[in-house]
């Protein structure tokens, strides 16, 4: 691949950010392969197309961002889209239906609800976050489960209307407004990580809770804040989820946990907490995305060779990563 | 006797019990503003304890606290802050993952509009370590410095935090005489500005030097209040030990360096950006002091031979046979222990007991097949817990529950254990009370009269004196002298050497 | 999840027809399959791929893990390379609008198979190949019904539901309920879901053996929860089709050996061999003739007899 | 021994617990307790607990470790499918399948193949030192792929009876699956607790680089667990596959990763590494299964099954939680936790509490 010339650049940048650079030149690799070997591949639209498709698993990556950042993990996150779409779709359907803003309102307060009790948990009984977000994580399923067990449309106009919507930015180039909301998230979500006291609190509280407790720093509010901004993150990206497939179903986002907290890692921040940037879980979900689209190009593959195509990928990824991030180190 | 000022701060009948150990019991304590105030006790008197219940980290299980005159509690040390406290604890308390310049001002960063200043942040933070002589790039991330530049980081957070009390539990244990210096100056101008400080230290020339009244922990109990002025050293000794001290007693005056067979020689061992290329033959029975400033390549000069580092120039003799020392497990299997400076970030397992801490690395030497049965755990462990007088003397402990110097000292036990050829002891004193500090020396000694070789790494430099045989001088990570303890050799003519450079 | 699970035989997967592009006459056809979540699943994907190749239809095929975002990133692939037709098995019923308008304005014609989707708008997709879940459920109701109509005792089932929320658990179990509740003797004593899998089906039903009296009928949602159910059954030391009757819904070849080895009483086919009348109803689509807007496969049912003779010809 | 102590004893909550999901049986469901004879061997709920458990109890076993060396494995589900799979497939392909040497051939592949895997795992996680949790993703989804691949995507159905015995059989009136698994358990518990290697992972996972420095290799220690925990897996996947006679590519042992974790971690094992309780993994996941049985047979609907599996979790893990226990029934916490302190309760004179401002002015 044509990645020879990461080492050579590497140097001139501030060593903390060799893990993102790294990742991006092997997205950009990974893009131009796809363009050579697949028709079609390399044009502006594909890459829209991977933002628009995952402009709901960015959301979520974003809050697994605030969360693994602050030394902990949120496994709830896919079912909490799920119990979103759910919401969203009973309140919306049925005799009398619900105006859509009130509804969106209520799902993102559920989700923030959700995850602030969750982190109030975690931090007053000093539960592991693994089980508590678990237990979440079953608790928000099983209630999508007794609001219904079948799938339910949307047809409320507004969410329509944002679902179709095309945003044009150039000939053949379009985003949906998901897209518009997910980049807004993640230049607030920076923001507030880069240039505010709450952010930095979450670096630390991740580098060392007891140290960051006798530096006099508010840990109980910082712990408790990372899961409420990824309830909310989850509800958002359940509403985004709702807008993309206009439907509320309790089977909806399985496993949706793993891929954000994988797109959280692959963008180089550390699980052990502290150590992190927004970008980084940015390029790890166009990443997955690309995969994703790099396998409908593909074409032929069988269910298995799917997935063991998408194993492969992940894997020479990761170790290109890690062995270009320890040459341009040394 | 002048009338005293009401005291700031005041402690009455302080008791804190943790599981098995009193570690506070009936505890007064005051501050005066203005004053300077040493608290001295052996290791696991409680003074951290008290510290940690004042600002607290702990609850209290007995007794009040008042702050100018009104009862306190505090539910954290960010209330502790809040209310004009403001602390540097024992075990350096700051996140190595942040920049040196966000550690000094997270949680108090200067904002506009909400937004993080981060250019003042950073000017800021230049401006007060340049104040300190501390000379860091203040972006890179805090854990590229070595111990002493985070304490020096930690205190300066502390100071230029507006507080009416300043705690400072052990600040100098790190530090090398001019460190020291600058932070008494600072103390002593904070102290002009009525600033209270409380101080702990185990250094008694830190303490004549920079305190007014001290106060005397025994065990968990308060010995009493004194005026420095009034009590002689020999009394504050005896103040905290409970006896009588058989003299800090000099050691036999060292001989001059063994002519024995060489142990280790080491020839042109370097690493690139980390120390220079470097010639030294260590033989057996010989006590190798290192000498030099805070980030002269101490360190890297023990994790080179040690094998932690990988040499990129040079190669190591050992006994005569040439050795790849590439990793510490191959310098731990001819002979070679290493004890660390970082002993929370490279030396203990914080949930693990003493014992287990004790006897890990002999377990580690034989492998997971060759368990040392429980019998003979215990006899070490015993030996050693009454050979350094190790407390609590309880082996089944979580080590993490142990006061900061009775963990080094468990740190020590662990490689004397091995009863290696070569020891190395990186600050192997640092935070070590004066007993246990001279029982050490007296061990090391000991050790070397046995046939042991060892490389002494202190920042004190009376005491690497006291100990070595030969005295290796570093400047700017080079090895720039090698000096012979004989009689001319004195701290003076040491510091002398570290300031100029060669004298050979 | 899946219309059910289980099937033995073999085979290869093969189907890549070599370097046809859009250009050289050959309908070019995007499938998004569900998963491979189950032997059903797999012999489906087979027969497609299989017909496809022998109709000379160049078959772009996409894994959507179980997915529904999948489903529709690889249809809206598929609009981009510019395929003749698109045919899927939607993940669940809801939410395809979007990317079917896509579709229509890109004036790609769609084909569903195996499942519906409950869009109003039918415009949307041309037509609509698969089985009826709900007409399953009936079916194995009516069974049972039969059996049961010179007893006056009541009849105690029990019920292996498959995986919760999916649309052939729901719709099975709605079609099986509507026509056993005609009277009153049939009361389900426990319903629980195995997942569509013989791991849990067993598990499920070690359970219910214990915690329930008197079992006299089982309903399983599919083959392979029925087969874990008959093991346990026989564990607990009773005779599998005589103590406990077993209706199931499937016939893959596992149930229909069991079915005519008398373990097993009654089988409701669903089929998944749908790749032969896709390639046909894809040829028509594209050539602009009409189909009818619904094509039910031609499944059957079997009773013990009725595998026994059907057995030797079972292609899965 | 006093109660107090005794409610310290850091496997008495677990244990508790699982003593009411039992007790919640003796009222709830009929029979429960019942064990009777059956054609030579045990029968009933209870045996039906350790039985189904077993699977779950060998993967938490080896996760046990993986975790006390601070690390995690994903892929144990998709480890217990492939080697599944790749038994049945050669047992299949047997002329007799009840031909005893052939089996065990097939058994022993399967579990060759494991370990092989495990390798893998552990060259990536402690040679190229990948975050343990992307390392294992990867075998995770591809390993799924794998043993689809092997099966064909189709179901394996066998007949082969010495193979039956490994997860569905009986030996001495005890189920054969729970034999393996106490073997498993007592050969686990005299290497790490008799033999130093659990002292040695333990020093992995609490602080790595003070193990370096002493000496440890802990790059092999590392490799050790991950190998160990796919052999588990492996031994599980033997299991769920012999058990129901069939290997299924795609849903053997689908997300049996969490309910390990939730086993390691409910048996009082942190997720941070070091210390590690293997009777307590093994409660842990006892009470999993026992929780599991009981929700099938007291007849909770399938829709509420995860509502009640959230209330039972959360329970277990409030009730284990000190701070919980201090703060909802009053004080009795062991004192000298560090973070976060609690003002004393109705101290005589009560002092004003300083309120934390939420910032302090810079
Ligand atoms: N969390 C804890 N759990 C149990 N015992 C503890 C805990 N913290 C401290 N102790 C015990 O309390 C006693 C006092 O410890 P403390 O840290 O206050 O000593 P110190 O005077 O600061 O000693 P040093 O000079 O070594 O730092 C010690 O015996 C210690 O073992
Ligand atoms: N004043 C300083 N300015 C810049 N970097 C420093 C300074 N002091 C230490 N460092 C950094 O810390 C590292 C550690 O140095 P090292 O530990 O070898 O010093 P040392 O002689 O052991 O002194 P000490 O341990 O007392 O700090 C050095 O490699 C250097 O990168
Ligand atoms: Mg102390
Ligand atoms: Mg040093």
């Amino acid at each position: 691949m044509t990645t020879t010339t990461v080492p050579m650049r590497a140097p001139k940048v501030p060593r903390k950010y060799v893990p993102v650079l790294v990742t991006f030149c092997l997205f950009i690799a990974m893009f131009v392969a796809g363009g050579i070997r697949y028709e079609g591949f390399a044009t502006g639209q594909i890459l829209l197309n991977v933002l628009v498709d995952n402009s709901f698993l960015l959301v979520l990556a974003i809050g697994m961002t605030f969360v693994i950042l602050a030394g902990g993990i949120d496994l709830s996150v896919g079912s909490v889209v799920a119990l979103s779409t759910m919401i969203a779709a009973s309140m919306l359907s049925g005799p009398s239906p619900w105006p859509a803003p009130v509804v969106m309102l209520v799902v993102l307060a559920v989700g923030t609800v959700l995850g602030l009790g969750m982190g109030a948990i975690i931090h007053y009984f000093e539960i592991q976050p693994f089980i508590v977000t678990l237990a979440g994580m079953f608790l928000a399923r099983g209630l999508c489960y007794t609001i219904s067990t079948d799938s339910i449309p949307v047809s409320d106009p507004l969410f329509t209307s944002i679902a179709q919507t095309r945003i044009d930015l150039g000939p053949e180039l379009w985003v949906s407004p998901s897209v518009i909301i997910g980049l807004v998230v993640l230049v607030i979500a920076m923001y507030v990580l880069h240039y505010t006291r709450l952010g930095r609190g979450v670096y630390a509280v991740g580098g060392g809770e007891q140290s960051a407790l006798l530096m006099g720093l508010p840990v109980a509010r910082t712990k408790i804040a990372v899961y409420t901004i990824s309830g909310f993150c989850s509800a958002l990206g359940g509403l985004l989820f709702a807008f993309y497939t206009l439907s509320g179903y309790g089977l909806h986002a399985v496993g949706w946990e793993l891929d954000a907290i994988a797109a959280v890692v692959i963008g180089g921040t550390l699980l052990t907490g502290g150590s992190g940037y927004l970008l980084g879980t940015l390029l790890g979900v166009l990443m997955l995305g690309l995969i994703q689209t790099i396998l409908s190009f593909e074409g032929t593959l069988s269910s298995w060779w799917t997935r063991i195509f998408i194993g492969l990928l992940l894997l020479v990824f990761i170790l290109l990563q890690r062995l270009i991030g320890w040459r341009a180190r040394s | 006797m002048a009338a005293e000022p009401a005291p700031i701060l005041r402690m009455r009948g302080i008791g804190k019990y943790f599981p098995g150990v009193t570690a506070l019991d009936g505890v007064d304590f005051r501050l005066l503003p203005g004053e300077v105030h040493a608290l001295m006790g052996e290791n696991g008197a409680g003074k951290s304890t008290l510290i940690k219940v004042l600002t607290g980290v702990y609850t209290t299980d007995a007794g009040e606290i008042e702050l100018d005159g009104r009862p306190v509690s505090f539910s954290g040390p960010l209330a502790a802050q809040q209310a004009g406290i403001s602390t540097v604890y024992q075990e350096l308390n700051l996140c190595g993952n942040l920049s040196v310049a966000e550690n000094i001002y997270i949680g108090r960063e200067p904002r506009r509009f909400g937004r993080i200043q981060w250019s003042r942040v950073r000017k800021d933070a230049a401006a007060l370590l340049s104040r300190l002589d501390i000379d860091v790039d203040v972006t890179a991330p805090l854990s590229s410095y070595s111990p002493a530049i985070r304490q020096m980081v930690a205190i300066a957070r502390a100071v230029d935090i507006d507080a009416k009390v300043l705690i400072l539990d052990e600040p100098t244990s790190s530090l090398d005489a001019g460190e020291v210096a600058q932070l008494f100056r600072m103390m002593r101008r904070l102290k002009e500005q009525g600033i209270a400080i409380l101080f702990v230290t185990h250094f008694l020339d830190q303490v004549y030097e920079a305190s007014d009244r001290v106060t005397v922990l025994r065990n968990g109990r308060l010995v009493g209040e004194y005026r420095i002025a009034d009590l002689p050293r020999v009394d504050l000794v005896a103040k905290m030990i409970g006896r009588e001290l058989a003299e800090l007693e000099r050691l036999d005056d060292r001989p001059l360096a063994r002519t024995s067979e060489p142990l280790v020689e080491a020839h042109n061992l370097g690493r690139t950006g980390n120390v220079e290329p470097f010639t030294m033959t260590i033989h057996k029975g010989e006590v190798v002091g290192l000498a030099g400033l805070l980030g002269s390549g101490r360190t890297e000069i023990a994790r080179l031979l040690a094998g932690a580092d990988h040499a990129t120039s040079g190669n190591v003799r050992i006994a005569g046979d040439t050795a790849a020392l590439r990793t510490p497990r191959a310098a731990v299997r001819r002979g070679i222990a290493f004890c660390p400076e970082d002993r929370r970030g490279q030396g203990l397992i914080p949930d693990l007991t003493v014992r287990e801490n004790l006897v890990l690395a002999l377990q580690a030497t034989r492998g997971w097949t060759r368990p040392i049965s429980r019998r003979k755990q215990d006899e070490l462990v015993a030996k050693y817990i009454a050979a350094l007088n190790i407390r609590p003397a309880d082996p089944e402990q979580q080590i993490k529950n142990l006061s900061g110097g009775n963990q080094q000292k468990v740190m020590l036990a662990r490689w004397l254990i091995l009863e290696p050829r070569l020891l190395i002891l990186d600050e192997p004193t640092r935070g070590i009370d004066v007993g246990a500090k001279a029982e050490i020396q007296r061990l090391v000694a000991e050790l070397s009269d046995g046939g042991m070789a060892v490389l002494f790494i202190s920042a004190e430099l009376e005491e690497v004196l006291r100990l070595s045989h030969r005295v290796g001088v570093l400047r700017d990570r080079k090895l720039v002298a090698q000096l012979a303890n004989d009689d001319a050799l004195t701290t003076g003519a040491l510091m002398e050497t570290i300031a100029s450079g060669a004298r050979e | 999840a899946g219309c059910g699970g289980g099937g033995g035989g073999g085979g290869d997967t093969g189907a890549s027809a070599g370097g046809a592009g859009a250009g050289d006459g050959k309908i070019v056809m995007g499938f998004s399959q569900v998963g491979a979540e189950s032997g059903w699943r797999t012999a489906n994907t087979k027969s497609v791929q299989e017909s496809a190749k022998a109709a000379g239809i160049d078959l772009k095929f996409s894994d959507a893990q179980q997915k529904q975002e999948n489903q529709i990133k690889a249809i809206r692939s598929f609009i981009q390379q510019k395929v003749d037709v698109i045919a899927f098995s939607p993940v669940v019923e809801s939410g395809w609008d979007t990317v079917l308008k896509e579709a229509k304005a890109a004036s790609i014609p769609v084909i569903l198979t195996d499942r519906a989707v409950d869009s109003p708008d039918t415009s949307l997709y041309k037509t609509f190949l698969g089985s009826d879940f709900v007409e399953e459920g009936k079916k194995a109701g009516q069974w049972l019904v039969d059996q049961y109509k010179d007893s006056k005792d009541p009849v105690k089932i029990v019920e292996l539901q498959g995986t919760t929320g999916s649309a052939p658990a729901n719709d099975r179990k709605a079609g099986f309920g509507e026509v056993i509740k005609a009277d009153p003797k049939f009361e389900i004593v426990a319903s629980q879901t195995g997942d569509f899998t013989r791991a849990k089906g067993k598990e499920v039903m070690e359970a219910f053996l214990k915690s329930t009296p008197k079992i006299d009928v089982l309903f399983a949602h599919n083959d392979d929860m029925g087969l874990g159910a008959i093991e346990a059954i026989e564990g607990a030391g009773k005779v599998p089709g005589k103590d406990i009757k077993i209706i199931t819904i499937d016939a893959v070849k596992d149930g229909m050996q069991a079915l005519a080895d008398g373990k097993i009483n009654y089988i409701v086919e669903c089929s998944p061999l749908l790749g032969p009348q896709l390639m046909d109803l894809a040829k028509k689509v594209v050539g602009d003739e009409q189909v009818p807007p619904r094509v039910v496969t031609e499944e059957t049912t079997f009773t013990q007899e009725q595998a026994k003779e059907a057995l030797p010809s079972r292609q899965y | 021994m006093n109660v107090n102590a005794l409610t310290r004893h850091r496997l008495f909550w677990p244990v508790a617990v699982l003593a009411g999901l039992l007790l919640a049986n003796l009222l709830l469901t009929r029979g429960f307790y019942n064990i009777e004879m059956k054609d030579g061997h045990l029968y009933g709920s209870l045996i039906d607990i350790v039985r189904f458990g077993a699977p779950l109890i060998m993967v938490s076993l080896g996760m046990t470790l993986v975790i006390a060396t601070g690390g995690i494995d994903l892929s144990v589900g998709s480890v217990v499918s492939i080697s599944g799979a790749l038994a049945c497939l050669m047992i299949s392909d047997l002329g007799d399948q009840n031909a005893v040497g052939g089996v065990l051939v097939a058994v022993g592949v399967a579990l060759a193949l494991t370990l092989v895997l495990g390798a893998g795992n552990g060259v990536l996680v402690a040679g190229f030192g990948i975050q343990p949790i992307v390392a294992t993703l990867i075998l995770m989804v591809a390993g799924r792929g794998l043993a689809q691949l092997i099966t064909d995507g189709q179901i394996i159905t066998i007949n082969s009876s010495p193979y039956k015995l490994i997860g569905g059989g009986y030996w001495l009136t005890l189920p054969f699956g729970i034999i393996i698994v106490a073997v498993l358990v007592a050969l686990t518990a005299f290497l790490t607790r008799r033999l130093a290697l659990g002292l040695l992972i333990e020093s992995v996972g609490g602080n790595a680089e003070a193990g370096r420095l002493s000496g440890i290799r802990s790059r092999g220690i590392v490799i050790t667990v991950y190998v160990f925990c796919a052999l588990c897996a492996g031994i599980a996947g033997l299991m769920v596959s012999s058990n129901v006679s069939s290997a299924d590519g795609n849903n053997a042992g689908l997300w049996i990763e969490l309910d390990a974790i939730l086993a390691v971690v409910i048996g009082g094992t942190p997720l941070t590494g070091g210390r590690f309780s293997l009777s307590g993994t093994v409660l842990g996941a006892l009470i999993i299964q026992t929780l599991t049985t009981t929700i099938y047979s007291v007849g909770v609907p399938p829709e509420t099954n995860l509502l009640v599996k959230a209330l039972v979790v959360t329970a277990v893990c409030l009730l284990q939680s000190p701070a919980f226990r201090a703060k909802v029934f009053g004080r009795g916490r062991p004192a000298g936790r560090g973070a976060p302190p609690s003002p004393p309760s109705g101290a005589p004179g009560a002092p004003t509490a300083v309120p934390a401002r939420d910032e302090v002015d810079a």
